[in-house]
């Protein structure tokens, strides 16, 4: 019995008391990054942006929150309603549960498995589910286009996403979140004759694939100028038109929650995750969570940028993009890659 | 506790708290939220009309075109994911191994290109 | 033996027949006449060469004679001829008719004389073979390829019900052979061999024998035919072209005693020992029941038809009589029934181009102004009934001399079948020549005409030729049938032996 | 309680009779055929994953791998015809599959 | 693998080679020319088959490559040459229907090279995982080609029947594999066959041997697993049909004779009891249903489930004999169709329309003697009447099957065969003893061509036939 407890319970309940604290922490981030989001978008554009909630308006999100919670749930009365609802509920879910395997900083991982990047891939495959079923189950021409739409182009950019992430690969070698980090620790600059620093990052060596994945990050997350399915002037808004209340913020929720997986993804892969940008003791002083959030935050930065000043593309362009430039242009990086890799022997 | 459930346990928790909070808020305005619907509220979208027909209707037949693309190509993307880790481990006969397999994943590629089956408009 | 292949030429000179008709156009006139003319030349130089291989034929001898061998398709199957004093007569006999049938189509075929003529050749080709081949595989694509061509002509040539007799024709006869294959095949690999002069040799189990010997008897009985698979003949018959009749009757009946000669008696003499009784009984039925049914029929034809199934009856019985008087009496037997049902289906080929019909009643009283055709008709029924001094009578008597050596019983119930016989014979003929001329349709008809003449007269006196002097027959069949007995009895008597050893 | 080989062969041997029978009794819609069809090949799958995990023979995976990307290949080939076929029949019914018959 | 393993292993595989290059290399060349290249590509793709048939017969290495997953043996040879023939004379006959039957598409011609591929791959397999790939590949090819004809109802409806039975098929052979894999520990032909001879087989292998038995049937469409096939034949565009009967059944037929009698010989008495009962099954179906048919491609799948049950007769008999057997049969079974499938093809009105009704053949013998002979020797050959090819072919089987004691199975057989000939003789009688009511348009040369040479092979088998048999002996030693 006593055995049972040592070996099932007490670790069963740190991980739960993780997995809510590591939750919580996100959530709240997601609050004000959704925050940080309008505020730059209203910068760019010389407004002010939420000012009123709390100081500098740092609360917005939360009243956000309470003002969704307080609003009528309406089902529109041909929908399938399970389906109906289910699709917020699995389109948060999953995009929370892609965390479960982002280091933010060395050990900090709620499961280290060793085929983290797959179990990101697969989840983030899923989430088109939530997009499809909630257009579906809305029974409205307008979510149904849209939902077409946003399937469309998730998947599109999914491929070359994940020949991006193959050729990442390549050069670490593992599929485990952690390793591709530490991997980081010594690249191309440190093969150069450099010290370590920032320059060893993968975004270095893999210039264009950083470039590649951080546009498809963005066609995939529906962030503009890819936010064709849900474009207010041609389909009001998307899969989610019928929505309101809270299934309408759990999208919302969700569509945010997979951004930042995006460029939690990008810093993991590209940035050196929690690495400091140069081997210096000051800056290994640091803990690597907060150069973390640091990389996140800057992606993210330019991520809300992107949204203020590109405009919005078209959608044929948008899939011309996708299967014409990308996926030709990131399977012949993948050759390159590895050519270069076996010719030097740095595999 | 075996490894195998120690690495993948948090995972099943983590959702399974995900889902949680997930069905928290699902809930909450259902419990707490003042509710009138009416048929009107109830009615699908639509601009000023009542809706003409079943919304589940006929569409393009290129997002079938599409599904059926990335069914292919992300399953190429699965044997490359299995290449890329033991990489290193391979000598030149692995590399151009699946060389030959992208040249004729390549071929194929520029067969649907060249068959419009990439075109949108 | 001779240094040259005279057995393949024999059986392959029909087939330049054919390659030349291929290369004709049979659609004029002209072109018809040219047609008739090759295909008679054809037969007529075939049974040149088959005189010759009688005349070049050792009567003593009495194994196989003119043999040629040459490997084939390499399984152990080989392309082997020969021929001994049971088949050489048939190959003859074959040889014999065939020009006959030319003639006989001369005018009656009116459509197609082409492709008539071209199923007409490659069956002559494919009899002979049966009766040449020394090979049992040979022996059976030979068996069994004649019933495409003979399909062709009663489909296309035909009467009203051509299709439902081809059919029954066709799939009576197929479905007894391939019983016969698998037999076939068993034999191969119990003696590894298909070659017949080893299979002669070879002493099968006896309890294989008993299914083996029911097999081909499956196949021989149907081809033969005897009581109770025989009811397509009479169909066949009826919707047959005259010649067709001929070839039928005259040939292709016989393949069925033949095969019981060349393999049932001697491949399987316990088994055949057996099934004696079984035989004779089916025999016996056959000769008093299908006599029975002539007496009723109103078809000329179908008459002869059951006639013949009757007279295939005695040939049967002689055969299972297993002794030489038997045996000599089947072989006869067949060889005069090819001449003489021929003949009868000739006769009636004859009026059938006058009158377009085989309804005995709508004949009476041609004797008054076809003279000629009375007396031909009148041999020929005789002949058929068996009276002495005519061919049928020969074998008849001997097979009943055999089967009473064997079975008293038999031998009686048999005798009935000849005084049957004789009435339903008679009978036809007293209906069709004789009586007044009464019928209007009738008063027209000429005699026969010289080409008719020319096709009836040999055949009489052939008939009544072998009727007072079968000599030649006997001469050239002796040594094979002695041989083919005393083996036979020899086998019985070893099995015997080794039954009282075991006891 | 230990999870033996016998629990994966009697689940895949579920899955794989619920494919097969979702193929033969179901009445209403080809695409629920192609699932049913997806679900054998899945059922093949984790026969194969879990023989390749209790024989210590890495065959079995790799044999999995290949039943993955054909399977796809497949549905994907399915999904054209499926199209094909609605488009010039204008119904993907079970019971409309008939015009031919005997 | 080392360099030198992996070359010789090139040069083993050398046709295989030829056929996937050349179809990557004509997809290339048909989709830069556009629509109307289906002509050019369709003749570059039968001399590609001729020139894989060339290098399969002149330079054709044996052995094993790819790590025992490919072997090359006489018995490869042999089928594969059958297929090749199969497959090219297909095509060759499919340039003059082509417009008419809309598969006037570059993407036919490939199509078949893919397809053809497969099937030698299959022949080859020596490995369960390169077993099943070939046979998806040729699998996957043949679904479309069956909806070929995209704006047919009739077509599209073969294509789904036929992708959802196969796949189906395809599904049960896998799961059998998993099974066999399971329990033996292997997917090598060579090392499941070690370790059943070294241990006894589980119950476990036998649900798998039994699963995989049946996925084969389908592939060569014997009861009871043959309901596709009829559907599939009306349905396909006739010169679709014509391959579809020639080549993959050969194909196939030559992979359920590898795996039988290679690594599932020590289980041979289980394998037995399951193949005489398709063949059985078959035989009877086959002669029996056919007879009520009124279309003649109908008509040709039913006989060709027949001819299916026939040629696993000589399977049944698991003895060296039989696999000859089974060669020669399917190589002679394979010019019958093809000629066959010819004449069909040359089924056409004066409006060029094609003609599928049995009775449409009434009168041939007076409009057309030609094809009307060819065709009635065809269908006799088919029947099994000697001295044509089809009776030779029914020998060689039911001579193995009598030599392994199987005689009840050979008895049902030959009795099937007799009420098979019922219907091929309905063809025959239509022909010849009908009046013509349909005139049939002018035979193109090429059709003339092929069914004149099947006509001729039929009739000239008992000359050189030896040459075949030889090789099919050659092929059936490889096996044991």
């Amino acid at each position: 019995m006593e055995q049972f407890v040592t070996t099932y319970v007490w670790p069963g309940l740190i991980m739960v008391a993780q997995s809510l604290l590591f939750l919580v922490a996100l959530l709240v981030f997601i609050a004000f990054i959704l925050l940080a989001d309008r505020k730059i978008w209203a910068a760019v554009q010389l407004r002010r942006g939420p000012n009123v909630v709390g100081l500098w308006g740092l609360l917005q999100s939360f009243a956000d929150l309470l003002k969704f919670v307080f609003k009528e749930p309406v089902i529109p009365s041909g929908a399938n309603k399970a389906v109906f609802l289910l699709a917020p509920l699995v389109a948060v879910t999953l995009a929370l549960a892609t965390y479960a395997v982002i280091p933010v900083s060395e050990g900090w991982v709620i499961a280290n498995i060793n085929v983290g990047i797959l179990y990101v891939f697969a989840i983030s495959s899923l989430e088109v589910y939530g997009v499809i079923m909630g257009g579906w189950a809305s029974n409205s021409k307008y979510p149904f286009l849209g939902a077409l739409r946003s399937a469309a182009q998730m998947v599109s950019y999914e491929v070359s996403i994940g020949f991006v992430i193959v050729t990442v690969l390549l050069c670490v070698g593992s599929l485990n979140l952690t390793d591709i980090v530490l991997s980081q620790k010594d690249g191309l600059g440190t093969r150069l004759g450099l010290p370590n620093s920032f320059l060893d990052w993968h975004w270095l060596a893999l210039f264009p694939m950083f470039i590649v994945f951080f546009i498809s990050a963005l066609a995939e997350t529906n962030r503009p100028p890819f936010d064709l399915p849900e474009a207010e002037s041609e389909l009001v808004a998307g899969f989610m038109v019928e929505y309101g209340s809270t299934p309408y913020m759990m999208f919302m929720l969700g569509e945010y929650a997979a951004i930042v997986l995006m460029c939690s993804l990008t810093t993991v892969l590209f940035l050196g995750g929690w690495l400091p940008p140069v081997d210096f003791w000051l800056l290994n002083w640091v803990p690597g969570i907060v150069w973390f959030i640091l990389k996140v935050c800057m992606v993210f930065f330019m991520f809300a940028l992107v949204k203020a000043f590109v405009p919005r593309y078209r959608y044929d362009q948008l899939m011309r993009l996708g299967w014409k430039v990308f996926l030709p242009l990131s399977l012949v990086m993948l050759v390159i890659t590895a050519f270069v890799l076996k010719l030097t022997g740095w595999a | 506790m075996t490894a195998l459930l120690g690495s993948y346990l948090p995972i099943a928790i983590f959702i399974g708290i995900a889902l949680v909070i997930g069905l928290a808020l699902l809930i909450a305005p259902f419990a707490v939220a003042f509710k009138a619907p009416d048929p009107e509220k109830l009615s699908a979208f639509e601009c000023g009309f009542n809706a003409f027909d079943d919304a589940r209707m006929k569409f393009d037949i290129r997002f079938y075109l599409v599904s059926i693309l990335f069914i292919i190509f992300d399953l190429e993307v699965a044997f490359l994911f299995p290449w890329a880790v033991s990489f290193g481990d391979m000598g030149w006969f692995g590399f151009w191994s699946m060389m030959v397999f992208l040249g004729v994943l390549t071929i194929g590629f520029i067969y649907e290109w060249k068959k419009g089956a990439l075109e949108w408009e | 033996m001779s240094g040259w292949p005279i057995l393949s030429l024999i059986t392959f000179l029909p087939l330049v027949g054919v390659v030349l008709l291929l290369l004709m156009r049979g659609d004029s006139e002209a072109g018809r006449r040219n047609v008739l003319v090759i295909s008679l030349l054809t037969t007529i130089a075939t049974l040149v060469l088959s005189l010759v291989l009688w005349s070049s034929f050792d009567n003593s001898n009495a194994g196989f004679q003119f043999v040629e061998k040459v490997a084939w398709l390499n399984t152990g199957i080989s392309y082997h001829v020969g021929v001994d004093g049971i088949s050489m007569l048939f190959v003859v006999l074959s040889a014999f008719l065939m020009p006959f049938c030319v003639i006989a189509s001369w005018v009656s075929v009116e459509k197609r004389i082409k492709e008539y003529m071209i199923a007409f050749l490659l069956l002559e080709t494919l009899m002979i073979g049966v009766f040449v081949a020394l090979d049992i595989v040979l022996f059976y694509v030979f068996f069994e390829a004649g019933l495409i061509p003979m399909f062709i002509i009663i489909g296309v040539w035909g009467g009203k019900d051509r299709v439902y007799a081809s059919y029954k024709f066709f799939l009576y006869t197929l479905l007894g052979s391939v019983l016969m294959l698998l037999a076939i095949m068993a034999m191969y690999w119990d003696a590894g061999t298909t070659d017949i002069t080893q299979l002669l040799a070879h002493k099968f189990p006896a309890h294989m024998q008993t299914w083996l010997w029911l097999a081909f008897f499956s196949s021989f009985a149907v081809k033969m035919p005897m009581w109770p698979v025989h009811t397509w003949l009479p169909d066949a018959h009826v919707q047959a072209p005259t010649a067709g009749s001929v070839i039928l009757a005259g040939i292709l009946l016989k393949l069925g005693g033949y095969g019981f000669l060349r393999f049932s008696l001697p491949m399987f003499p316990l088994a055949s020992d057996y099934f004696a009784p079984f035989v004779f009984s089916l025999s016996v039925i056959a000769i008093i029941y299908t006599s029975l049914v002539a007496m009723m029929q109103e078809d000329i034809k179908k008459l002869i038809a059951y006639s013949s199934v009757a007279h295939m009856g005695y040939v049967t019985m002689g055969i299972f009589a297993a002794n030489t008087q038997g045996v000599q009496g089947a072989i006869f037997q067949m060889l005069s029934h090819g001449i003489v049902s021929g003949a009868l289906f000739l006769c009636v080929g004859v009026v059938y181009d006058r009158m377009h019909t085989r309804d005995i009643d709508a004949y009476g009283g041609l004797v008054n102004n076809m003279p000629k055709y009375a007396v031909a008709f009148m041999v020929f029924t005789m002949a058929n009934v068996g009276l002495p001094g005519t061919s049928g009578f020969v074998g008849e008597f001997l097979t009943l001399l055999g089967a009473f050596r064997a079975n008293t019983w038999v031998a009686l119930f048999a005798t009935t079948g000849v005084i049957l016989s004789a009435a339903y014979a008679l009978w036809l003929y007293r209906r069709v020549i004789w009586g007044a001329l009464e019928k209007e349709n009738l008063k027209k008809l000429l005699d026969l005409s010289p080409r008719e003449q020319l096709i009836l007269y040999p055949l009489i006196a052939l008939t009544v030729f072998f009727g007072v002097y079968p000599a030649p027959v006997f001469d050239a069949t002796a040594a094979s049938v002695d041989l083919l007995v005393n083996n036979y009895n020899a086998a019985l008597q070893a099995a015997h032996d080794v039954a009282l050893a075991v006891h | 309680m230990e999870i033996t080989l016998g629990h994966y062969l009697t689940v895949s041997a579920i899955l794989f009779m619920l494919g097969a029978f979702g193929i033969f009794l179901n009445r209403k819609n080809v695409i629920v055929i192609l699932m049913s069809i997806e679900l054998m090949l899945l059922a093949v799958n984790t026969n194969m994953v879990a023989f390749s995990a209790f024989l210590n023979d890495i065959t079995g995976q790799v044999f999995a791998l290949f039943i993955l990307t054909v399977a796809a290949a497949e549905a994907a080939i399915g999904l054209a015809i499926l199209v094909v076929f609605y488009r010039n029949r204008g119904t993907i019914a079970v019971e409309d599959v008939n015009m031919m018959k005997g | 693998m080392t360099v030198e393993t992996f070359i010789a292993s090139l040069n083993i595989s050398a046709p295989e080679l030829i056929l996937a290059i050349g179809a990557l290399v004509l997809l290339m060349v048909g989709v830069f020319s556009g629509e109307r290249a289906a002509g050019v590509v369709t003749t570059l793709a039968i001399l590609v088959i001729i020139a894989a048939g060339v290098a399969l017969g002149l330079y054709g290495s044996e052995g094993t490559a790819y790590n025992g997953a490919f072997v090359s043996d006489a018995f490869a040879r042999f089928m594969k040459m059958l297929s090749l023939v199969g497959a090219g004379v297909a095509l060759f006959m499919s340039a003059t229907n082509a417009k008419s039957e809309k598969i006037d598409k570059f993407e036919y011609p490939v199509l078949v090279l893919l397809a053809t591929l497969g099937m030698m791959l299959m022949i080859s397999a020596h490995d369960l995982i390169s077993l099943y790939m070939s046979l998806e590949l040729q699998s996957l090819a043949l679904y479309v080609v069956a909806a070929m004809n995209r704006d047919s109802a009739k077509s599209t409806e073969a294509g789904l029947k036929y992708f959802v039975l196969g796949a189906l098929s395809s599904g049960m052979m896998l799961y059998g594999m998993s099974l066999v894999y399971g329990f033996t520990g292997h997917t090598g032909f060579s090392e499941i066959a070690a370790a059943l001879t070294a241990e006894t087989r589980s119950l476990g292998f036998v649900f798998g041997l039994v699963f995989v038995f049946a996925g084969m049937a389908f592939k060569i469409s014997a009861v009871p697993f043959h309901m596709w096939t009829p559907d599939v034949y009306e349905g396909a565009p006739t010169s679709v049909t014509a391959f579809f009967a020639a080549a993959p059944k050969v194909a196939a037929m030559a992979l359920m004779v590898r795996t039988a009698t290679g690594p599932f010989q020590p289980v041979f008495h289980d394998w037995q009891q399951i193949v005489v009962f398709i063949a059985i099954a078959s035989m009877v179906l086959g002669a029996f249903a056919a007879i009520g048919q009124t279309n003649i491609k109908r008509l040709m799948a039913y006989s060709s489930i027949g001819h299916m049950g026939y040629a696993l007769v000589g399977l049944s008999a698991g003895n060296q004999e039989g696999i000859t057997g089974v060669a020669i049969y399917m190589a002679i079974y394979m010019v019958m169709t093809l000629g066959s499938f010819a004449v069909i093809l040359s089924m056409r009105d004066k409006n060029g329309e094609p003609l599928e009704k049995i009775s449409d053949l009434a009168g041939l013998s007076t409009t057309n003697p030609m094809m009307a002979t060819v065709l009635t020797i065809l269908m006799f050959s088919l029947a099994g009447i000697p001295p044509l090819a089809g009776f030779f072919a029914k020998y060689f089987v039911f001579m193995a099957a009598i030599k392994a004691g199987l005689y009840i199975l050979s008895v049902i057989g030959v009795v099937a065969s007799v009420v098979g000939a019922y219907y091929y003789l309905r063809v025959v009688k239509i022909m010849w003893f009908d009046e013509a009511t349909t005139e049939i348009a002018r035979v193109p040369a090429s059709l003339r061509l092929v069914f004149g040479l099947s006509g001729l092979f039929v009739v000239g088998y008992i000359l050189f036939g030896s040459v075949i048999g030889t090789a099919a002996e050659a092929a059936a030693i490889a096996l044991f």
